[in-house]
């Protein structure tokens, strides 16, 4: 059995979620370890979108601390506007997308704007960047957080980036083209759209309990019929991750 | 062709007054003219609104100096690092006072800048429907357009673009390469540009790839010729991100104090961006700079 | 990653079928993928709907040939001779029979394809207010926002474009140099893109000027590899414009009668684009290559 | 006293029309040597767009057949798109536009488009290409023309590119954003809009007579207070001409 920590064990959950040949909208930190687990192993085909502007057909061998840094330029198949990106997401050109949070609710749906009221806010948080954007257009949303009860909350103060919004069929009468929750990998488990696109746990990590699950989550959290233990990271999965952020900047806890 | 160059003190002071709207970090987190960022601040222009998706902790700095009235972003913090300390601050605690915010996500952001670009006075798109940004943005509407939901998203047309390029030549044609962010749309839909390049160079370098040109040079207000503009952050084929800068800077603003010492010291305290660059340490920079080659493939332009 | 290359004729023949809605001519008066016009006609390919700001005499070809039920486009004659006798014959007389005509502005059709592009259902503009396009082509609306008329042009989704480029890898990555016209647009919007190519690189080339490249290559459907596709229209370094083959095409094809001896003599009479450059003669494709060299100043995209 | 076509002295009545430092959207045949007489005598800093996405700050010394010849190509300022350059008119970036056509009204209407009804029309012309967008969006419409009574008409067939539609404010009506005609020369001399927008006479061609110009012109023709001759080409203008366009392809007569 290979040790990991628990950034490893999500990185290698949410590369699961990205089929060969998808094109990825690839998020900061855990993700763009992913997108480089995903491609090394099961999804050679994938493509990955990063909001800054950049395509690349193989993920950068650097650690990379923002999309821009200069080691995801070099090699790019293509360097362009942030706007092109998103009318190719727009048009529905893309597969899944990865977003953080502050908070999420039980739809799934994501706040990375204001804690409070936004008028007079308890905490101001740095925005949607590409996230809402992501959350609005491509056809899976793949949400990475921290699992606490102050951050998965029955209903977030704020969405910045809707998931399925008051349940059912919201987003269809948003006039959303698309989407909705994919998964919503935490560091407790993971999550996937239920009955009424409420969220249901569908794994659980290796050594968490359900009651710490249900501790950690503010609303009565559902399991779904066919939950399990989230299976453990590869050799090979690891070693690519490990290859990239050896000193465990984005994954070691 | 007019000489359209300038000092970085005499444009600042020229093109940009108090209480205009400002684009800088349209790449998003590379190419940040942090340079023109900290000379605003060492000319105490007041009342900006700072337009951009992200630009990583420019404007949390700027926020701190109290230069800022408005905030038309996408997103403001420190990209490697988390929460801007001088943001929350501010909208938290109004220290040093509370500025407006305008919510947008990148992509409403650059819509918004590509409508300002066009000449038109909005852009429909399928994004954000159901979002609160559209309840705290007020200037974003719902629309029905024969039966489908769409937002339409208004024209912004920032007094100037602070746009950092890789080379330009005297009359402010330019070569930027790279991820490209909003740069084109920010530069065609504002009011005056001040290009801040890495090197001056002949005009008949840019004419040699006259596709890589981003916008034309009549749009271009002023020519600065500063290395370095960008650090921290990294300018292609030039020098990479100074990464620690922006951890220390996180550490190091978590306190009002801290914060007004780091601007004491990387700011105000010195006079110009070569002595920021001494403050920073030549070593440091020295080390930042790109060794390697990786040429772009030739491309014939002949004619005959 | 996928080998796309194919040969002209599997290429037109497995993507465009008789019906479709077709992007030829996109950069304008360069680069116009003649050589594939040829392959529709010689495949017996009908009741197209072909969508082009001007595209040259490709489409006079093409509606003489019979191969046309609609035409979407700005412009459609023979741009350094004159008037299309095909098209005048086909809108004036009903030969070989009438085609359908949405007129469109050079503007309009570009919003058109990036509003098609931007997967939106329409774009605003202030152009065409007061013209006859608006009566004629009644896809185009006058609507007012906020006190202010505007036109809102509809989205072209085309089925296929088919974009001549100086050199693409196999996967469908590809470069293109010289003006642009609707090129991007018109790629991003449509649900194939088959791509002509003077030169087959290595995906390294592509990958060494990403700035370079238009659309990702995953939006390629086919690659062909196709030296001259564009004679007798130039392209930038490769070859110059054959001038005098859009005036002999004007000359010859006053008549039906003569017009349906040049399809005959350069397209129905000879089997392949190979064949079409012998016709014309070996000795005149030479004359038209590009002998200088003139390149596009170093670029350096390296990370370190 | 220099010898010279009316070819020749079209373009040098249009290269004055171009001022020092304006943006100019060339068309094709005579405009391209007209831009390039301005430039090289009385507007240096003049600067060009060319509709299929080039500019130019300075006119090739070659004889071009089309604005996409490879030596309109090679030393452009820009190569962009159609649209980038149609934004920048769009927002009011550029000074004049130079357009030809097949008919023109009293009020400097043009038709490019169909003569007769465009439902059934006796001659299918070739359309707008960039002219209706010149036409809407420039601040000053050039127009050059040969003078013919079937082509001067009281009132054109079609509006493919707006002059003063009915005359007067018809422009602000249809919310037009500017522009109008600021010049039309024909083979036999110039117009510019009078009264309610008329276009009236201002010169007319050395050798022309006043009444040639009414017998070949549809309407009721008026003439300017400051009616003049048409200056002739001087030999530094005609000098431009004749480096570029040596066999008279577009100006010999």
């Amino acid at each position: 059995m290979v040790d990991y920590t628990t950034g490893e064990l999500m990185v290698v959950a949410a590369a699961r979620e990205i089929q060969d040949k998808e094109v990825v909208f690839v998020g900061m930190r855990l993700p763009m370890l992913a997108f480089a687990v995903a491609k090394k192993t099961h999804a050679p085909e994938a493509v990955g979108f990063y909001e800054c502007g950049v395509v690349r057909d193989f993920p950068s061998n650097e650690l990379l601390y923002t999309m821009g840094d200069t080691p995801n330029v070099e090699g790019a198949q293509w360097c362009t506007s942030t706007n092109h990106l998103m009318y190719l997401m727009q048009s529905g050109h893309v597969d899944c997308g990865f977003i953080g949070g502050a908070e999420v609710d039980k739809f799934g749906n994501i706040n990375t704007s204001y804690i409070g009221n936004y008028e007079q806010p308890n905490v101001k948080l740095p925005g949607s960047g590409g996230a809402a954007d992501i959350a609005s257009l491509s056809k899976r949303l793949l949400v990475i957080m921290n699992h606490e009860k102050r951050r998965f909350k029955e209903k977030v103060d704020y969405i910045t980036s809707p998931g399925a919004g008051e349940g059912g069929e919201w987003r269809k009468d948003q006039g959303l083209p698309r989407g909705g929750i994919g998964a919503l990998i935490s560091t407790l488990g993971v999550m996937r759209p239920g009955k009424n696109n409420e969220l249901e746990l569908v794994s659980i990590h290796p050594g968490v309990t359900l009651e710490e699950i249900k501790d950690n989550t503010g609303w009565d959290v559902k399991t779904a019929i066919n939950f399990e233990e989230t299976p453990p990271p590869k050799p090979e999965e690891l070693e690519v991750i490990r290859s990239i952020d050896p000193n465990g900047f984005w994954t070691g806890q | 062709m007019e000489d359209k160059t300038q000092s970085l003190e005499q444009a600042i002071n020229e093109h940009i007054q108090s209480g205009d709207s400002v684009v800088m970090g349209a790449c998003l987190e590379p190419m940040i003219p942090f340079a023109a960022a900290h000379e605003l601040v060492r000319q105490e222009k007041k009342d900006l609104e700072l337009i951009a998706p992200i630009s990583d902790i420019l404007i949390d700095m700027l926020i701190g100096a109290g230069s800022v009235r408005k905030l038309t972003a996408a997103w403001a913090g420190n990209v490697s690092a988390g929460l801007g300390h001088n943001y929350r601050r501010s909208v938290e605690q109004e220290i040093p006072f509370r500025i407006e915010v305008e919510d947008h996500s990148n992509f409403s952001i650059g819509l918004a800048l590509l409508a300002g670009a066009m000449g038109v006075p909005f852009l429909p798109s399928r994004s954000l429907l159901g979002t609160d940004i559209l309840n705290s943005n007020k200037t974003m509407k719902t629309e029905e357009y024969e039966g489908e939901k769409l937002v339409y998203i208004p024209a912004l047309r920032p007094d100037v673009t602070v746009l950092g390029v890789q080379r330009a030549d005297k009359q402010g044609n330019a070569h930027l390469w790279g991820n490209i962010g909003v740069a084109q749309d920010a530069a065609m839909a504002s009011k005056k540009v001040i290009l801040l390049a890495e090197e001056i160079v002949d005009g008949e370098v840019i004419e040699s790839d006259p596709n890589r040109v981003l916008f034309p040079g009549f749009k271009t207000t002023a020519v600065v010729h500063c290395p370095a503009f960008a650090h921290p952050s990294p300018v292609q084929g030039y020098y990479q991100r100074d990464h620690d800068f922006f951890h220390s800077y996180h550490k190091e603003t978590k306190t009002r104090e801290g914060f007004l010492s780091w601007l004491d010291k990387y700011v105000t305290g010195v006079k110009s961006h070569e002595q920021y660059l001494e403050k920073v340490g030549n070593d440091r920079i020295a080390a930042l700079k790109i060794k390697n080659e990786r040429f772009a493939a030739p491309v014939n332009y002949a004619a005959e």
